[in-house]
């Protein structure tokens, strides 16, 4: 793999001309919804731009975000970002196993120390010193330490990377903690999801790439441009749930009419994410359109707050500790009363009848 | 007397009902066609980015209405660049390879830059050109 | 600790705490009060149309002739603040859905456009109060801390509930749990404070309508 | 001399009650009482408002009978009742205070201020702190038999010289009677025609009566320090003397406080129901008035305006017959504004017009019923209760303003056919 072409050459060696190269430059740019004059300036700066190295490593992670990755629903762009990338070290995809793929692994980053950026899918096992989770006789938290020396910028991939994800539900055995967690010094991107909506991860190393900078984030570190609003806000079935037109079970009248899932344990309206925009599987649904409620997935720690199926504003049971409170009180007022009774009491019967006298002092 | 409940819900979904927007797109042609014709300036406005409906883009389209060109661009999948009924207001639409649209512009310019060529490409094309006639008279 | 943790112990635990430290302090309280007991009166009661204890419950809330105009503000920014919390609490569809999984009743509810400006109007009221107690010499006069603390305590639910519901300063996980937890603090300190004339209130019209009843003169 | 703070504070350990413990859990502050209270509104010193001159009571109900205040009190968190502190509010609890009720009447969450105040004033008493003026009238009352000084000799004089002017047999502890008539002292000393207009009214309506020689006395002089004991033995003599002498009805004369004392303390001064009933004056003429038993003719033509007695219309239920009463002998009467069951205090009531250093006081508060006049101009002012007359008297004198004060039960007796006199002499 030769590094020291531009991105431009790269892409006439492929066969595709200049205004290829502009189309996909437009078609970026409106993506990631800036100016069309931007295109032609992206236009330049991606041609002259050096072919940066993409590091990505897996941990404790079920493949989900490499499998949402590879949905992209615009194929000709994620093949124009994979040419784009030089993606040296991505043990699914890559047809290298074993000592070769370490090698390759190391060579990539000896040589581009500093400049290439590293992609984290999955939770980090802090558990037994990381033992939990090794590649290659080596725990994923060495790997990840050592990577994210030389990193220019991290992208951390899905729930697991961004918050620790599934692994890290209750009780949590190995440990799992988020990237964040561990890498404190560089500058991480949270793309949380399980998995995350495909054309974010396109968008974000898209910008990083053609511009060099990383999106504006929010303080859990993820891109405003995407995690801005929450479902809620954007949700189409809104003004049933201003009606209180509310589905009470998946197969009622209600449900059928596509009223809102509030009781049926949506979280949308504190689950920050573009599902409800972008939609997934190319733009066809999403979960609230399919009739599910959003389960929270891009937020941190979703796997243990309370059931999917719980609506977010019916509290625990505090009937349970409404009796035991009220007997409680009773006893209490009982016992007060019976106190103040005798003290009356005495005060009635210690009752010295007033005479003349007794008004003067 | 009609409670809230039987008050008929007609979810105009966000595809059937005019937003006002192509409006506001139109009076914004307007405006960049009067910085061409002053300043000689070329810009473009990107619908896809905008919350357009389909009923939108309808009334846009039949507002701009066709000019006498209609430009095809094979490169990385088919785009169609039409003339609209006012000259130098072109109206623009890339597809990529599985014929999915990926841009819609509305360009302001005498003519869409991307069916300029670009100069290295012209120099190129004279080389191979030079070569070709070489090729059948052994150089000039 | 994040926000969806946070929301999560609020809606939770929280509020069995809160649920729990109020319905025994509401009854240790009553019971307190009302066992004290009063004597009976054995002097030739007084038939009277409309005096009687029941009655008083219900004319008490209206403003006796000639005291509207001595103090407006008392009353207007009462009733309206009253009204307003009322409104809220019990017309508001996410309250009622609320209501409807603790003990199952439910009813129809008011749009909630209307319900967010009777949140402003609400405010409003309560900060139109406020500024009269501050002001009216008496009010200040008789105004201790607790005044001034069950003021805050009530006024916060509304304003928490109100920016949760237009989104504004803080995202609405975080803002919908200090809602959450501002009605904690407040069902947690009303059995100990003044707020508990909510209780207290019915029987105290209900004694003084009884007694002026007896008397004939309906109060 | 034994009146000490303990007792006081056993006092009130002994009368605080279920309500009082409701009105002090339901007070919110809110200050609406002082808007009723004519000596806030007068005088604009909020330490007159009506919940305020409770508050060494409201404190001895929270240290003693809640939890939390016991606690508090135990950790000494708490602020004790000092005898100086009642001693400060014997001012405010007397002087400023008619037990008029009308805080009573507004407080938005139905505080009974006034029996409050009536429960405070018994550890008052019996801490010693009640002023001079009411302890020397109880002192009269009790052992002398009035608080004017007033014995049986002044109420024969009085019915002899009746008897001459009438020409009608006043009848003195006449067994079996229907009516027992009592008097105030004020009224043997100051409104003597109160006597003789009974004496006409009874004769017109055929009605047997009595005066009765160990029970003239109606005012309770006990109830205004609010002291139960001293009350309870002023009382009883009116009891044993209307069961003695077997009488249907007592009729309670033109007095405030009397008609509490006797139609609604009464039983339970002396812990059982009466066996006789207990009217006011004004109630017995409106029943002949009903029954047709009261003929009076001719008109008093000059504006005539209502002062409500508190203790008898608020505090009494005696409200619509006073109005009965005068449209029958008046033909210009005016009601004043907040009239009726609303009516503004004289601003003597409850003993405070026997508290001397409360004049100052009692003439400022008079403002509130010196405009209500203002606005209605009257030529005469009727009322019912003597008391009321003398203060209404020294206030529109010190603010000279020429309205006569007239009782409302002699203006009646002078329409009666056969004793026309001139009109309005």
């Amino acid at each position: 793999m030769e590094h020291g072409d531009t991105l431009q050459e790269r892409m006439e060696q492929n066969g595709m001309s200049r205004r290829t190269f502009i189309k996909y430059c437009a078609s970026l740019a409106s993506l990631m919804a800036l100016p069309p004059s931007a295109a032609y300036a992206m236009a330049e700066a991606l041609g002259k731009a050096k072919r940066p190295s993409v590091i990505w490593l897996p941990f404790q992670e079920c493949t989900g975000c490499t499998e949402s990755i590879t949905r992209s629903h615009s194929p000709s762009i994620e093949g124009m970002i994979f040419d784009m990338i030089s993606l040296d070290y991505q043990e699914t995809l890559m047809a290298a196993a074993g000592h070769q793929a370490e090698e390759a692994l190391h060579a990539a980053m000896k040589e581009n120390y500093g400049k290439y950026v590293l992609i984290i899918d999955g939770s980090v096992a802090t558990g037994l010193d990381g033992a939990y989770s090794c590649i290659a006789g080596r725990t994923n938290l060495e790997s990840l330490k050592e990577a994210a020396k030389g990193a220019a910028a991290i992208i951390a991939l899905g729930s697991c990377a961004s918050y620790g994800g599934i692994p890290k539900a209750n009780p949590n055995p190995t440990g799992a903690v988020a990237v964040s967690d561990i890498i404190k010094d560089k500058p991480i991107v949270n793309i949380p999801g399980c998995p995350p909506i495909p054309v974010v991860i396109t968008g974000v190393l898209a910008q990083f790439l053609t511009f060099g900078t990383l999106p504006e984030l929010d303080k859990l570190g993820r891109p405003k441009a995407v995690y801005g609003e929450t479902i809620h806000d954007r949700c189409y079935r809104r003004p049933f749930y201003d009606q209180g037109k509310f589905a009470k079970t998946f197969d009622d009248e209600g449900a059928r009419n596509g009223w809102c899932l509030f009781e049926l344990g949506c979280k949308g309206p504190v689950t920050y994410n573009a599902c409800a925009t972008s939609k997934w599987n190319d733009s066809t649904s999403f979960p609230i359109e399919s009739g599910h409620g959003c389960i929270g997935c891009s937020e941190p720690d979703f796997w243990d707050a309370g059931g999917f199926y719980k609506a977010l504003s019916m509290p625990a049971d505090p009937l349970k500790v409404a009796a035991t409170a009220a007997v409680a009180g009773a006893a209490v007022g009982v016992a007060v009363s019976f106190a103040n009774r005798a003290k009356k009491g005495a005060a009635k019967s210690a009752h010295e009848t007033t005479t003349l006298e007794d008004l003067e002092k | 007397m009609s409670t809230i409940e039987n008050i008929s819900i007609s979810i105009a979904g966000p595809d059937d009902m005019l937003t006002g927007q192509a409006e506001a797109v139109l009076t914004e042609v307007a405006e960049m066609l009067r910085r061409l014709i002053e300043q000689n300036i070329e810009d473009s406005i990107d619908l896809r980015s905008l919350p357009l409906s389909t009923v939108d883009r309808k009334w846009l389209d039949r507002q701009l209405g066709h000019g006498e060109v209609e430009i095809l661009l094979e490169a990385g999948g088919r785009s169609v660049m039409t003339e609209t009924a006012y000259p130098g207001v072109w109206r623009i639409t890339h597809r990529d390879g599985q014929d999915r649209v990926v841009a819609e512009f509305v360009e302001v310019a005498w003519v869409p830059n991307i069916v300029k060529p670009d100069a290295g490409d012209v120099k190129k094309g004279y080389e191979s050109l030079l070569l070709k006639l070489d090729g059948k008279s052994a150089g000039a | 600790m994040n926000e969806l943790q946070f929301l999560t112990w609020v809606r939770g635990p929280g509020l069995n705490i809160a649920v729990g430290i109020f319905l025994l302090g509401v009854l240790w309280r009553l019971f307190e009060i009302y066992s004290l007991g009063r004597k009976k009166d054995l002097s030739a009661p007084r038939q009277a149309s409309g005096a009687s204890g029941f009655h008083t419950i219900f004319r008490r809330s209206l403003p006796p002739p000639g005291m509207l105009k001595r103090s407006p503000v008392s009353y207007i920014g009462g009733y309206v603040f009253h009204i307003g919390l009322a409104l809220i609490v019990f017309l508001f569809a996410p309250h009622i859905l609320l209501i409807k999984n603790l003990i199952g009743v439910s009813w129809p509810a008011l749009p909630s456009q209307f319900i967010d400006l009777m949140a402003v109007v609400t405010m409003a009221a309560m900060i139109v109060v406020l500024v009269d107690r501050i002001n009216k010499p008496v009010k200040r006069y008789l105004s201790t801390f607790e005044d001034w603390f069950t003021w805050t305590v009530t006024f916060l639910p509304v304003l928490t509930g109100w920016m949760a519901v237009q989104h504004l300063l803080l995202p609405y996980t975080t803002m919908l749990a200090l809602h959450i937890l501002s009605v904690e603090l407040l069902l947690v300190v009303l059995p100990f404070t003044k707020l508990f004339h909510v209780f207290t209130l019915f029987g105290s019209r209900w004694f003084n309508g009884q007694v002026n009843g007896h008397k004939g003169v309906p109060v | 001399m034994s009146a000490t703070l303990d007792k006081g504070v056993r006092v009130l350990k002994e009368v605080i009650d279920a309500p009082i413990a409701s009105y002090f859990n339901s007070c919110v502050h809110c200050g609406l009482c002082a808007e009723a209270c004519l000596f806030y509104t007068e005088t604009g010193d909020p330490k007159y408002t009506p919940i305020h001159k409770l508050e060494p009571l409201r404190r001895i109900y929270e240290q003693e009978y809640t939890l939390l205040g016991r606690l508090k009190k135990m950790a000494g968190l708490s602020k004790p009742v000092t005898d100086a502190e009642l001693d400060e509010w014997q001012e405010l609890v007397y002087n400023s205070c008619t037990l008029c009720a009308r805080c009573s009447a507004v407080c938005p969450v139905g505080n009974d201020i006034v029996y409050m105040v009536r429960k405070f004033r018994e550890g008052m008493s019996a801490a010693g702190h009640a002023p001079e003026g009411i302890k020397g009238a109880v002192n009269r009352t009790v052992s002398i038999g009035s608080p004017m000084g007033v014995k049986l000799p002044a109420v024969q004089a009085q019915m002899k010289h009746v008897e001459a002017d009438t020409g009608l047999k006043i009848p003195l502890d006449a067994e079996g009677a229907e009516f027992m008539v009592m008097l105030s002292s004020m009224e043997i000393i100051n409104f003597p025609e109160y006597l003789s207009a009974i004496a006409r009214i009874m004769h017109q309506a055929g009605k047997t009566w009595t005066l009765c020689s160990t029970a003239f006395e109606a005012t309770n002089a006990g109830i205004q320090i609010g002291n139960s004991d001293l009350a309870r033995v002023i009382v009883s003599r009116i009891v044993e003397g209307a069961e003695k002498l077997k009488v249907k009805t007592v009729i309670s004369p033109e007095c405030g406080h009397a008609y509490t004392a006797l139609r609604w303390e009464g039983a339970n001064l002396i812990g059982r129901p009466f066996t006789f009933e207990v009217k006011h004056i004004l109630e017995v003429l409106a029943e002949f008035q009903e029954k047709g038993l009261l003929k009076t003719e001719g008109f008093e033509t000059d504006k005539l305006t209502f002062h409500d007695p508190c203790q008898l219309v608020r505090r009494g239920g005696v409200v619509q017959q006073p109005r009965k009463l005068l449209n029958q002998v008046a033909k210009n009467f005016v009601e004043m504004p907040d009239s009726g069951f609303m009516n503004w205090c004289c601003g003597g009531g409850g003993g405070a017009s026997a508290i001397e250093e409360g004049e100052a006081l009692r003439l400022e508060a008079f403002k509130r019923k010196k405009s209500q006049l203002e606005s209605v101009k009257p030529d005469r002012l009727v009322t019912a209760c003597a008391n009321c007359r003398i203060v209404l008297e020294e206030g529109l004198e010190h603010y000279q303003m020429d309205i006569p004060v007239v009782g409302l039960t002699e203006m009646i007796a002078e329409h009666l056919p056969e004793s026309r006199k001139p009109e309005g002499s």
